[in-house]
């Protein structure tokens, strides 16, 4: 049994689990076995791939196994990791560990919850192994559905509505993505649907040519690409805690993967004729989610659009086209996984205290919930880019690449979205000044508890995540690049 | 032909229970008729090649591995039926829903395993006419009286187009087997105009838009399983002729038979779509919801290649599992509810039938085309085989379908899990036969599609 | 004067007699009627086979064979569609086209 | 010199034991371990000073550059890449010995100023992280480090400016401190990035090849570069943040506010300072107008505010103006030929630190004794608190740049190097130094003399400070005292080679007289318990009194770059765009669906005419299609 397959396995085997299961400590029994064993796995698969490529490994993804699955269409199920998947899968594996802390006291219907929440991490975790095309599209649509549920039954506020828009917008994306994968297959020749074999293959330039904007535009939704991220404030702001953790921490990041992986690897002459202008739209998400966030009132509005300026930046650094920048955009994925995890967990607990979000009435916080107020802080300072945190890290390694592009209008893009910086520093510090600061104005928040134990737990694990990364970036960073090396140079010719 | 024939001796068989056996009869008489059609099944299991009375009788595997289906999903509404039949008004007649269902069946075989337009008119008619009674069943029930009445006028109507198009075929050519026509068929406009006649009794048949009118009305008026049956059983059959006929017979028009259907395809996904979304009467949502599923089936049709016949075949399973057991749920509640169908009244649903839900949810999903149930990968191969023969653009319009079809199978979801209701449903639990139908029914769509040996079994025909 | 008769007469007529049950099919309120009218329509269709195959295709069987089956599913058809015209009288007590239109939308 | 290592590893230690168990600890404990591991720093600074400077020149009568550690932090490309590590040279050693002093003297200090304060462990750990921040600074390797920690100072900043968290002003203040000085970095950002780019190196010394190539896109980087530095170093316009930055406790002022992080400016071009006079001598000219016009802006503002920190911290942009100046004057690397600003900067870099910590120390002394910034309270403390009083009278004249004392020296060589440049700066900065004189000596006798709140300080007595915090001022006090004849040129010049300081006669004698002019100025106006004189011209120069108390109105100026055009112009109208346009289209297309729908609906009347004419209608259009096409 190869080892990858084991991430699809295990969660599973806890939706099984989790069937079975007559009560709530059952329940949370199983989650957090069978996430804890997953969080083993990943950090296992890490140790494992960085020691076969130091012991001289030199194909493109490790741990390669495939099974002919629809022989017709020459489907198979095809796994296969390579850095980028490998942090990828760890990133996963973090927050949905972490994401079951995070809904320890999750009601009602607990079982249910954990139900979906299981299957929505089988199809990221899916989509992260696999290297066939369709089966990567199969996980990700896997990965899609749960939320309408998780959003609609579970969230809060305009519920329905949020839950109904995500669906339908994430899914139209995955509409355009279908096309496109199709048009991959078959303009590679209808002989392979794996991606490995695919890049072998020229896809002719006219066919390129319509389907690149098909395949990066259907990533692109889930990577609240501009104009089409209008699902993610709505979603996020609907969605229960853990759910927006795992959507804004990992879901959004399937985003990115796929444009890099299917999308641009695939399909590089399309990627040159298109690249500017998605660098146009990304280049707007970055600077515009920014300045959107500075006005919002409410906390995971906020921390939506900030979502839409970072992983904006994911896409504006793939569209770089640098080693450096792609680089960057990996890494950027990590740690606004990590981070923005951080943020939606400690907005759900401060939101699950005060029964509110508005930024308007709450204030002086820090004295009342010291410990979520510190996480608050330590989340905002780690967004807003301070070195030694994890932001600082990926933000850098995006625009040094970035600017290692020469091209005039490239190094304009650059330029602008580095201005982000200064404009998340801005809302991030509104933030923290108007709740955290100050004197409590509210009596009723007085008699507020600060974290329980699987809360703190929670938050811990995902400082020490993000502080790691931002502390001891280099292995990271060497895992990724050796890995981005085969699909730049598909796109430096 | 042993199809047929098994299939008529135990037509027969049920016709003298019928008359044998003392009312009220109606449990012994779905025992019975289920365990024949159990053994009609294990009978065809294993498809055959056959060609008789001098092609007019062409039965090719994959006919035969369509009956086969076509038998299943007939054994699926019939375990679904039983709560129905077992009412004050039906209980009586409950063996002549068998019989008449068994003639529509019988009709089917005929018509996919057609060697010549003579058969196949007669086939299509045999389907047609008891499905008639059928719909008017419940002949107290005005809906149902309606809905026969519009059914049988315009099924009548388009027959007569349809064969009067035929007629033109066969002035035109000069026989009416399959096996000839190709050679004399040039492509004039006179052909061209016949073949749009034929087109549109099959549609009439598929319900596409716009020969699709009767269905919402008469999905709506006619009796819950037979609902059910008529938009798989029947959809399927006519599916699978069309796209014989269109590859056997009218392979020198290719080019514009593929025109025609691109056109039909894209109205009737688009149109059914927005009707759909405005509908609360669940029955006839799924009206709606069976046209825009017969537009996707179009695809397939409009691959016309090999790939797309299997994709077709397959589609049909998947879509017959899916659609019955959505059908199976709405005949449950219905029965629960004094004949309730509305939206409304599965608001909550999932509190007391968690179950029930449960399977309507998974079923709706594969609807839906949602991974991993079978329904995705139906819809993926159809858009795959239709892809292949280069209408992407069709594919792409179809994709976009999807997100307004994606919304209304959610309503109901919604309905089920979020809308909060004082008065839900409340629990009940249906007859044996019902549940086993529908577990087979979602064995069916959680496995069809991951399990790829059903697709890989049709691909060898 | 002798007039020949060519296949082209018999064409119209059947065209005619089509044409002539569409309209009545569209214009008639009455569900007989409409039954009626479906029933011109199928006997144009009839015509035509029966004509094509005694004038274009003298030496085969099958226009006439189609016209014969035809003939006996359009009876069939007539009485399923007259026994269920009757329900409708019973249930609705017209058998107007437009008492009928409780199922629409 | 692998300890070097120490004086990083312990303040970051320290800082993380107080985070992560500070809470649960007694004050006591807290502040010993802040305290002791920078007492360690300080020695191992001074130790390294020592050695560093003690050890044999090279050939070329420099001191060599050292780098006892250097790691691979993060990798970019081949050539690029950021290296954490430690790298000694003249100007990072004289640095530490700044940093580590002033910290420790402020470690110590805060023992007593903020006894018995709310978040005292905290007030440490955040003392900690911003010490090794500093050090980081100082002793990077190569630009990016530089950066990183140039931007954790900015944090401890930030983060010690909103330390009484509870306070309005103070999350206001903190909050622009940070902002404004990000806005700067980000000048900074790009100039490294355009550095990186064409040097293809984040080191301080490019290849001489990556230099011939690409040495004409280095004006925009350095000048980028500047823009940064002129953030940190709160230069015209962005110095906006320092004054209200004052609203953190007081020793932190002394810290960061006026010792150490707000030269960091200063002390990045002078990192860059070969490259600036190599390539970039324009930018470095205007770095000297800048500096000048800053100085003078920030001495005129002075001579009006009432707060005492604020007057200290005008104070501070004033004196940074004049190190900006000194080494915006140079014109070589050869102190004898137009070089001597690198030296005389630096130096008075080193003397305004001192004397700096020990005037906002003072000032924090009377701060605690009588409870408010404002001058009103003040006035004839001299009685009460001789120690502050005496140590504050030294800082004064240190800063008005009387001899013997530090601040004399190093503004003389400034002064000089001015001269040298261009005889209008000389007179200018002349004029500012006696600016600075004055508005000192004002401040001076405003709280130590003058007129006193007796009601308030009879309610209220004011005392001397605990011994903890006249310490602190006693040994700057001393420091200021010597510092001056320390021969400074010896150790740092613009070309590494020992230079002599040689007192230019004619500079000195002027600069001397013009400071005691000013300072009789000042004493004739405040000294008294009367103040007509002020009081006069406040009132006859009513508008320029109040726009020099209102800082020139540039608070202003920024409030509405910031509330109205980012807030108003630029966000709120976004916000409502993405609102109202794109979601609303989302939203739309599917009302346009909907409404769709509800048109065609009607079709399906439910006559069967209606459906088989739709059928012929269906049958007739697809013929045609057919047909035509």
């Amino acid at each position: 049994m190869n080892l990858l397959s084991l991430f699809v396995l295990i969660p599973l085997l806890m939706l099984l689990g989790l069937w079975i299961a007559r009560n709530v400590n059952q329940v949370r029994g199983v989650m957090v076995a069978g996430s804890s064993l997953l969080l083993i796995l990943a950090a296992y698969l890490t140790v494992s791939y960085i020691g076969l490529r130091q012991a001289g490994a030199t194909e493109e993804m490790l741990f390669t196994d495939s099974i002919s699955w629809y022989a017709p269409l020459h489907i198979c199920y095809s796994v296969g990791v390579d850095g980028i998947s490998v942090v990828m899968l760890l990133l996963s594996a973090i927050i949905v560990f972490t994401g079951t802390f995070a809904s320890w006291k999750l009601k009602p219907l607990t079982k249910e919850y954990f139900l979906w929440f299981t299957l929505l991490s089988t199809g990221v975790f899916g989509f992260f192994i696999s290297t066939d095309l369709f089966t990567m599209f199969m996980f990700y649509e896997v990965a899609l559905i749960p939320m309408y549920l998780l959003i609609g039954v579970w969230g809060s506020g305009r519920k329905e509505y949020a839950a109904m828009k995500l669906t339908l917008m994430l899914m139209g994306g995955s509409a355009f993505l279908l096309i496109g994968i199709l048009g991959i297959y078959y303009g590679a020749g209808g002989e392979t649907m794996n991606i490995l074999e695919i890049v072998q293959q020229k896809i002719p330039t006219e066919m390129q040519r319509i389907f690149f904007p098909m395949v990066f535009l259907g990533f692109g939704v889930l990577g609240a690409l501009f104009p089409f991220h209008t699902w993610s404030p709505d979603g996020h702001a609907s969605a229960p805690t853990a759910v927006s953790m795992l959507h804004a921490g990992v879901l959004m990041k399937l985003g990115g993967y796929g444009c890099f992986r299917i999308a641009m690897y695939l399909m590089p002459t399309g990627a040159a004729i298109w690249g500017d202008f998605f660098l146009v739209l990304t280049t707007i998400s970055v600077v515009y989610g920014a300045f959107s966030a500075v006005v919002q009132t409410d906390l995971k509005y906020i921390n939506a659009y900030s979502s839409v300026s970072h992983c904006g930046l994911v896409l504006f650094a793939l569209l770089m086209m640098t080693r450096v920048s792609a680089t960057g955009a990996i890494l950027q994925m990590l740690s606004h996984g990590l981070m923005t995890a951080l943020f939606f967990a400690l907005i759900g607990m401060i939101y699950g205290r005060t029964h509110t979000r508005d930024i308007r009435q709450l204030s002086g916080l820090m004295k009342i919930m010291p410990f979520l107020a510190v996480g608050y802080v330590i989340a905002g300072l780690a967004n807003l880019g301070l070195p030694g945190l994890s932001g600082f890290v990926a933000e850098m390694t995006v625009f040094v690449g970035s600017f290692q592009n020469p091209d005039l209008f490239h190094r304009t893009c650059t330029i602008i979205a580095t201005t982000s910086i200064v404009i998340t520093a801005v809302y991030i510090l509104r933030v923290v000044g108007k709740i955290l600061y100050g004197t409590c104005q509210n009596p009723e928040h007085l008699k507020l508890t600060d974290a329980t134990w699987d809360e703190r737990f929670a938050v811990i694990c995902l400082i020490i995540a993000v502080a790691e990364l931002g502390l001891a970036p280099y292995w990271v960073s060497h895992l990724i690049s050796g890995s981005v090396e085969p699909i730049i140079s598909q796109l430096i010719h | 032909m042993q199809a047929e024939i098994s299939l008529a001796v135990i037509l027969i068989i049920i016709l003298l229970a019928d008359l044998i056996l003392k009312a009220p009869h109606h449990k012994a008489l779905q025992t019975l008729t289920c365990t024949l059609m159990v053994v009609q099944l294990i009978l065809n299991l294993v498809p055959v090649n056959q060609e008789l009375f001098g092609g007019m009788y062409n039965s090719t595997t994959m006919a035969s591995v369509v009956k086969t289906i076509l038998t299943a999903g007939t054994l699926l509404v019939f375990m679904q039926s039983g709560r129905w039949l077992s009412g004050e008004d039906t209980r009586h007649k409950a063996g002549e829903f068998y019989l008449l269902t068994l003639s529509t069946l019988l009709g089917m075989y005929f018509m996919v395993s057609a060697g010549s337009f003579i058969l196949f008119y007669v086939g299509l008619e045999l389907a047609s006419i008891p499905m008639v009674c059928l719909i008017a069943f419940d002949k107290y029930r005005h809906h149902s009286a309606e809905a026969g009445a519009k059914f049988i006028l315009s099924s009548m109507f388009s027959s007569a187009l349809m064969l009067y198009g035929l007629s033109l075929v066969y002035g035109t050519c000069g026989t009416t087997y399959f096996a000839d026509l190709p050679q004399a068929l040039t492509g004039t406009p006179l052909q061209l105009m016949a073949m749009v006649f034929f087109f549109a009794g099959l549609g009439f048949k598929l319900s596409l838009v716009p020969f699709h009118m009767w269905t919402p009305d008469a999905y709506q008026g006619a009796p819950t399983p037979v609902s059910g049956y008529l938009s798989v059983i029947s959809k399927g059959a006519a599916a699978f002729a069309l796209m014989n006929i269109l590859l056997k017979v009218f392979t020198p028009m290719t080019e514009e038979w593929g025109l025609m259907l691109s056109v039909t395809i894209v109205l009737t996904i688009t149109i059914a779509n927005v009707f759909a979304i405005l509908q609360q009467d669940l029955k006839r949502f799924m009206a709606y919801s069976s046209i825009s599923q017969a537009g996707y089936i179009l695809l397939a049709v409009l691959a016309g290649s090999e790939q797309g016949m299997t994709a077709l075949v397959y589609y049909i399973v998947v879509y017959i599992v899916a659609n019955l057991a959505v059908f199976g749920v709405i005949g449950a509640v219905e029965q629960q509810t004094n004949g309730r169908v509305d939206r409304e009244a599965y608001n909550g649903l999932y509190q007391t039938n968690p179950k029930l839900s449960f399977v309507m949810t998974l079923a709706l999903f594969s609807l839906a085309g949602i991974p991993p149930f079978a329904g995705f990968f139906s819809k993926f191969f159809v858009f795959a085989s239709a892809f292949h023969t280069g209408y992407w653009l069709v594919v792409f319009l179809a994709l976009v379908n999807t997100i307004i079809s994606l919304y209304y199978y959610l309503l109901i979801v919604k309905a089920m899990y979020i809308t909060p209701n004082e008065h839900p449903v409340p629990a009940f639990r249906s007859s044996a036969l019902m549940r086993t139908s529908l577990v087979v029914c979602l064995i069916g769509i959680v496995l069809l599609g991951i399990c790829s040996g059903v697709y890989q079994w049709i691909d060898k025909f | 004067m002798e007039i020949e008769i060519h296949v082209i007469h018999y064409l119209v007529i059947s065209t005619v007699m089509m044409f002539c049950g569409v309209y009545g099919f569209f214009t008639r309120k009455n569900l007989l009627a409409l039954l009626i009218s479906v029933e011109l329509m199928l006997n144009a269709t009839n015509i035509n086979f029966a004509v094509f195959n005694r004038y274009l295709f003298p030496g085969q069987l099958e226009g006439h064979f189609f016209s014969l089956f035809g003939i006996a599913i359009a009876a069939a058809e007539t009485a399923v569609a007259i026994a269920i015209i009757i329900n409708v009288y019973r249930n609705v007590k017209h058998i107007l086209t437009d008492d009928i239109t409780d199922l629409k939308g | 010199m692998d300890y070097t290592i120490l004086i990083l590893a312990l303040p970051l230690l320290s800082f993380l034991v107080l985070a992560l168990a500070g809470m649960k600890m007694p004050h006591r404990v807290a502040g010993a371990i802040g305290t002791l591991s920078l007492g360690a720093v300080a020695v191992l600074s001074y130790l390294t000073a020592f050695s560093y400077f003690t050890a044999e020149r090279t050939a070329e009568g420099t001191y060599p550059t050292l780098t006892p550690w250097n790691i691979d932090w993060l990798p970019f490309t081949q050539q690029l890449h950021i290296d954490m590590g430690i790298m000694l040279d003249p100007i990072s050693v004289m640095m530490l010995i700044v940093i580590s002093t002033v910290s420790l003297m402020v470690h110590i200090y805060s023992f007593g100023y903020m006894k018995g304060e709310k978040g005292f462990q905290r007030y440490y750990a955040f003392l900690s992280l911003f010490t090794f921040s500093m050090l980081g600074l100082v002793v990077a390797t190569n630009i990016f480090q530089m950066y990183v920690f140039w931007e954790l100072v900015g944090v401890s900043s930030y983060l010690l400016i909103g330390f009484y968290y509870t306070k309005p002003e103070a999350i206001l203040a903190s909050k622009k401190a940070f902002i404004v000085t990000r806005f700067a970095d980000l000048g900074f950002l790009i100039g490294i990035l355009i550095y990186g780019y064409y040097m293809q190196t984040f080191t301080f010394t490019p290849s001489e090849e990556q230099l011939m190539k690409a040495g004409m896109v280095l004006p925009w980087a350095l000048g980028l570069m500047f823009v940064g530095g002129a953030g940190k170093s709160a230069m015209f316009p962005l110095h906006i943040w320092l004054p209200d930055a004052m609203e953190g406790p007081t020793p932190v002022s002394a810290l960061i506010h006026a010792a150490t992080m707000v030269v960091a400016g200063v002390y990045l071009v002078a990192r860059m300072f070969p490259l600036f006079i190599g390539f970039a001598p324009s930018v470095l000219h205007w770095v000297a107008y800048i500096g000048a016009f800053t100085a003078f802006y920030a001495a005129s503002v002075a001579c009006a505010q009432s707060d005492i920190k604020r007057v200290l911290a005008f104070s501070t942009i004033s004196q940074i103006g004049f190190m900006m100046v000194a080494l915006g004057v140079c014109t070589s690397m050869n102190p004898h030929e137009g070089g001597l600003g690198y030296m005389a900067g630096m130096f008075h870099l080193f003397t305004h630190a001192m004397f700096k910590a020990l005037l906002f120390l003072g000032a924090g002394c009377i701060i605690h004794a009588v409870h408010s910034n404002e001058m009103e309270t003040m006035g004839g403390l001299h009685k009460y608190m001789p120690i502050t009083h005496i140590t504050f009278l030294i800082a004064c004249l240190a800063i008005a740049g009387i001899p013997p004392f530090s601040g004399f020296f190093s503004k003389d060589e400034i002064l000089t190097a001015c001269f040298q440049f261009s005889p209008v700066i000389g007179w200018v900065m002349t004029i500012i130094a006696g600016m600075t004189a004055f508005y000192m000596f004002r401040l001076y006798y405003c709280i130590f003399w003058g007129k006193e709140n007796k009601e308030l300080h009879a309610a209220h007595v004011p005392h001397e400070s605990p011994l903890n915090m006249t310490f602190p001022l006693m040994f700057l006090a001393a420091v200021t005292l010597i510092a001056g004849f320390i021969p400074f040129g010896h150790f740092v010049s613009a070309n590494g080679e020992s230079y002599d300081i040689h007192l230019d006669i004619q500079v000195a004698a002027t600069s001397i007289v013009v400071a005691l002019i000013a300072i009789g100025l000042a004493t004739w106006m405040y000294a008294r318990e009367k103040q007509p004189v002020a009081e006069m011209l406040a009132r006859r120069y009513s508008g320029l009194h109040r726009a020099a108390y209102k800082r020139f109105y540039m608070d202003e100026v920024w409030m509405f770059v910031t509330k109205r055009i980012i807030f108003r112009c630029i966000s709120t109208p976004l916000a409502w765009f993405d609102r109202h346009v794109i979601d609303q289209f989302m939203n739309f297309m599917a009302w346009c669906t909907q409404a769709f729908g509800v048109t065609v609906q009607p079709a399906q009347s439910g006559r069967i005419q209606t459906y088989t004419m739709w059928f012929l209608g269906g049958i007739i259009l697809l013929t045609l299609v057919l047909l035509l096409f």
